[in-house]
């Protein structure tokens, strides 16, 4: 393993928004073309999702959070941009880092606040965990833990729109790790050969866990897959929601059109740990703090509003104070949520029995709970102390 | 009416459920112009186009995954497995992903995977397998395996129509070599119900696929010449098992076979003697004892094969040390 | 000596077995300096460097089928799956190829695949499962799953020294939970044999990994309250099974309860009954009767997951109709 | 699916030798240091090739071959000249058209016809089919069925040459259509990202089964997914044996001095069908005609031999003349070979226990074999007369 980063190395310097492909040249941006609005809306779903993921930390360090925690700090930008060049009636399947775009296709913060908690009224009534959840009439689909497949799932999803006939558009992250899964291999292939109307966003945080991208691939960047599979293959600066935005909308609408799948690449930085116990112990000096300070997606689109947008900051900072109260409103109620019932998990294995009959050693509703413990399952534990890290 | 094979009852029931309802649609691999590898979808792409009859990549993450996602959207896949030995390549997607749609996401999912199971044919290891076994084992699928014309037409229906996804199990030994007429009407047979392939009073054989017949040549065998009075129960569904009817076997026999061409360690055969064992213990004369292939990756040699293989000759003998206990 | 943790036995018997043979390495994701999810493998690329601790892509077949190349080149790999759940994507080329490289080919594959497993901590359906029904059902495969610091060190020895591939599932509820001493000397554990973990003679709970700890807690309330001497059998490894131990057991307490974590449908409970039925069905007093979890993907919330998953409290409930049969 | 071959379309273009890359130059050729003995081997090799399915054919048309029977018409240069660049103690991985590189690599005819006809003392003794076989010592290992996963285990082969030091290099071969599966992408990943001495082989002879490569991949060529994993990418005319040699060569070379992966496409047709039954109704016409009169590797070779290297015919007859020397005598001792002893079927399935027990219900040798029936499982039948396909 000759190759090495150094700690502010290539990979920061990927961010440079000069880096997107074919999106570049005389012809206006898509973005151009949104209101003053949707401008704003972009920062508001953008700090949505900062402030939501906060108050989780906070949930999270009070143990009301049952599982893991995953944050997308840094990557605000990409989930909220791509998500945003959707249409109502088109469907996006997100991953762990993609809450923003959840928030912009409606999933509500009580949602996401009850699904963590593990609520019996959160959207998968306890079943499932963080924003492991979807609505087909909003228009997103649950992920699963097993990554890479939701691009199969993703390419039929978008065939059947093809077969129907149907004017909708499917969008699906994958990051930079999950593309070395044979899942992602089959699905993306199937839909490129299908001319499936399909954007595959690949999310190149640098990581995968704790495994940095060269470790992941020998590519020297996950855009040049785009041609294995004979599709377009484009890249942005990931941190830069404009440039997301219009990158995705450039892939939407080829794939509106009839033009099938597109490869896009979002050049981003996972900040946090690959959940909140992470220490990131594996993260070169230095790197964390300089995308901190130098390339922040809030700060620079905060910037760019007021720079070059014409936004006063008497316009913006109303979007703060109003994305705190819906996020204090939201965790009010969720912490007021009931558990589930035990027996509510019997229902709907199948449509047909609609539940599974109590076991014959049962009787009665139980009460089995014995204490609430955080799943091991997502800890990295301190050796020496017992204890979980921070 | 006239008779039609297996096979020909499985084509059928694709033809009339493409015809009766729109959204149902067919992928796999080499199963348009081409028909499949078993001629099994031959003239479905032709009357219904390429587009309801897709050819797919060698992808069976790829063709499972997207079955699934169409099937979230309204439409009704059916998925072929060249041979059903690949479903071990979905295996992740099928038991993670489409088993618990509905009930972690309240995804529907219906859609159904098909394809070319079981031995007795010099397929060799990996073109023989039963992989059933894995499949009940996750709960959210639905398994059906059947050994008759009738069967083979009635369950395909049942499967498309399901609103889970069912794995469909056909057994290629049986695919030309059994004959049968459809019953008139629309002939649906509901999952979940077994069926019994002759009556008897002194011993139950429990089995599936084609072990049916094996068994059936069995029974004939002992009737002939023990005098035994042989009822075999054909499961026809094994996810879900009918309990119901093998409780009445059971206890009406009080002595049980269970036969099936899949390996025997951790084969169905012991699903079903825990079962037996748990609701009617009382009723037993004798225990309940397993015919099964040997623990051994099916070889592909005749005088291996149908070593490792359960014949017929072992039932008989099997039955008689049964109804001798 | 001093008591280490089941997870510390596991990460030492790695660590002794790298050091005696420089044939054995390690391959999974995140595993290197980061030392794994839950830190089974730290402070192995220290001391044996990345070339014998491979950071790997996430690829599960990638990895497993590289074990197998290697392991035919004389190498002993260990694969490490972040959770034992993503097993199921390398199902195809663990039961496909690793299974059948010595019968079908005579190539050695002598690999150990292991991974935390198991419920009882709230990790939701896919960082909770119990595959193990799925690979003990193909033959060629040796299963393991022990609950005790000393057969966690043990087997793992054995599994790195075995000469084909096995599954070492490693219950994620016990790595930190349960402690003790390693014994003097090598402390190998042989595959293939059961532990009596408890003495009794009303009754035997026939069980592995995580519950057996709840059986013994069961077992304890039993003695206790109902004055119930009950006997408790850890498999420790489910292939092969010890066949001799189980029917000790049986032919001792004439009762029986299997209890697993795992699913009921499919699970390995149903084998273990119809080996006990056909072994000692003269000797069984009462139904062998099986506690399990629903067959239900596992949910997330505390109250869903103790619902869905066996308790203690189920076990006693079911000894106490089992011994009042 | 807009997109169509026409009859001598494209596909056939895709033969000249120029679409060799990075291979041409000024430079010699790694096969213009080959000896005469050399030259005339890949020429004896080829035609040991064909002339043993041809065999095979007719033992097949008595009914003596027990499975399918698959050829690889048209492909033996392809087969012949990779496995040609590689050294002794170099580990290949075949597939079903590789016949003839396991010929290179030391297999037997006489092992070869035991196989196919299930004879206990064939090399699996009558365990697996056709030429599923290998021979570690020879340093080929035998395939398995489910596609692609001989990538990953080639994968592994090379790290431990890797891991260990030693001047070894791997090979394997995959289909354009197993191109597609999620275990090939797996495999070559991983090894890319290790840089393992592995040269991967996609062999584009146009069709999966009936599937064209157009339904496989909207890739343009297999070779563009060389990129994709950071890995050179080599193209080369399959039917052209020095083309392929050289381009294997250079390959080989790579992996041996420590460069790692290498994609190797080759360029060629399958002139028969997936197996012996299968009637290719779906190759448009004229397809097949044109590559055998055009493009044939042995015809080719032959006229090269003559026409380039010198060789007289009186020195190219004699090797057609061993050839069917070699192939009948093999074939007369295959014939006589016994079948296996269905109790040898019980041994091995583990190191230990190193035998099955029989089961309960068996008592001694059984003899259960009623006929020697065709494996139904590789026919593609006539439906209407209920008999297998020519
Ligand atoms: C098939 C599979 N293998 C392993 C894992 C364990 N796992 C969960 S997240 C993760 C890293 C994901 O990295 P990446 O795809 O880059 O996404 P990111 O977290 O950076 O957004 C791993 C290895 C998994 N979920 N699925
Ligand atoms: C995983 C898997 N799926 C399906 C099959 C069935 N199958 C066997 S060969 C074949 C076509 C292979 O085509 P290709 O890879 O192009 O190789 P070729 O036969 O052309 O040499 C198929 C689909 C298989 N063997 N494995
Ligand atoms: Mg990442
Ligand atoms: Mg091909």
């Amino acid at each position: 393993m000759a190759r090495r980063q150094t700690a502010d190395g290539g990979r920061q310097g990927t961010t440079t928004p000069d880096r997107r492909r074919r999106t570049t040249g005389a012809a206006p941006r898509p973005s151009d073309l949104l209101t003053r609005e949707q401008k704003l809306e972009l920062y508001y779903w953008m700090r949505l999702t900062r402030t939501l993921e906060e108050r989780l930390v906070a949930l999270y360090r009070q143990t009301k959070v049952v599982g893991g925690l995953f944050r997308s700090l840094g990557q605000e930008a990409d989930a909220v941009g791509s998500c945003f060049a959707l249409e109502r009636r088109d469907i996006m399947s997100p991953l762990i880092r993609n809450m923003g775009a959840m928030l912009v296709k409606g999933a509500t913060p009580l949602e996401i606040l009850r699904q963590y908690m593990a609520k019996g009224d959160s959207p998968t009534r306890g079943r499932e965990l963080n924003i492991h959840f979807g609505d087909l009439d909003r228009g997103f689909i649950g992920q699963i833990s097993p990554l890479g497949d939701m691009v199969p799932v993703m390419a039929g999803v978008t065939l059947s729109f093809k077969m129907r006939g149907q004017d909708r558009v499917g969008l699906v992250y994958v990051g930079d790790g999950a593309t070395s899964t044979g899942a992602f291999h089959e699905g993306i292939n199937l839909a490129a050969v299908q001319k499936c109307p399909l954007v595959v966003i690949v999310e190149s945080n640098q990581y995968a866990y704790s495994t940095p991208t060269w470790k992941q691939t020998a590519a020297k960047q996950m855009v040049d897959k785009a041609a294995g599979y004979g599709v377009p293959g484009l890249q942005a600066d990931g941190n830069d929601v404009l440039a997301v935005y219009d990158v995705t909308k450039t892939a939407v609408d080829h794939a509106r059109s009839g033009g099938g799948v597109t490869l896009v690449e979002l050049v981003t930085y996972r900040r946090k740990g690959h959940a909140e116990h992470d220490n990131q112990s594996y993260v070169p000096d230095g790197e964390i703090e300089w995308w901190a300070a130098n390339n922040d997606p809030l700060d620079r689109y905060h910037r760019v509003l007021q720079e070059q947008l014409g936004f006063a900051l008497s316009e913006i900072e109303p979007v703060d104070a109003r994305v705190r109260d819906e996020v204090d409103a939201a965790t009010e109620i969720a912490e007021q949520s009931p558990p589930p019932e035990p027996h509510d998990g019997l229902i709907g294995v199948y449509a047909d029995p609609p539940a599974e009959t109590p076991l014959w050693f049962r009787e009665g509703t139980r009460a089995a709970v014995e204490r609430n413990e955080r799943a091991e399952g997502w800890g990295t534990w301190d050796v020496k102390s017992g204890e979980k890290g921070a | 009416m006239t008779e039609i094979t297996y096979l020909e009852g499985i084509r059928q029931a694709l033809f009339d459920e493409m015809e009766r309802d729109p959204s149902v649609f067919c992928i796999g691999e080499d199963i348009g112009a081409f028909g499949g590898a078993f001629k099994v979808t031959e003239g479905l792409a032709a009357k219904f186009g390429d587009e309801r009859v897709i050819d797919s990549p060698i992808s069976e993450i790829g063709i499972v995954g997207a079955a699934a996602g169409a099937a979230h959207m309204g439409m009704r896949p059916v998925v072929e497995m060249q041979f059903i030995d690949f479903i071990a390549n979905a295996y992740d997607i099928l038991t993670n992903y489409v088993a618990t749609a509905r009930y972690r996401a309240f995804l529907p999912c219906p859609m159904v995977v098909r394809g070319p199971s079981g031995g007795y044919v010099r397929g060799g290891p990996f073109h023989s397998q039963n992989p059933e076994a894995g499949f009940i084992h996750t709960p959210g699928l639905k398994v059906v395996y059947p050994s008759t014309v009738a069967d083979a037409y009635g369950l395909m229906k049942s499967a498309i129509r399901d609103e889970d996804c069912v794995l469909f199990f056909e057994h290629k030994y049986l695919y030309r070599r059994i004959k049968g007429e459809l019953p008139a009407g629309d002939g649906a047979v509901p999952i979940g119900k077994a069926r019994i392939a002759r009556e008897g009073k002194d011993l139950s054989i429990i089995t599936y696929a084609a072990t049916v017949w094996k068994a059936l040549e069995a029974a004939e065998q002992l009737e002939r010449e023990d005098g035994l009075s042989v009822e075999v129960l054909d499961l026809r569904s094994l996810a879900p098992l009918d309990d119901e009817a093998i409780q009445a076997t059971v206890r009406k026999t009080n002595r049980v076979l269970v036969v099936h061409e899949d390996t025997r360690t951790g084969g169905i055969a012991g699903e079903i003697t825990a079962r037996i064992s748990e609701s009617s213990f009382a009723w037993l004369d004798a225990p309940i004892m397993r015919v099964t292939a040997h623990d051994i990756p099916l070889p592909y040699a005749p005088q291996l094969e149908d070593f490792v293989l359960p014949q017929a000759s072992d039932v008989v003998r099997a039955a008689r040390w049964v109804a001798a206990y």
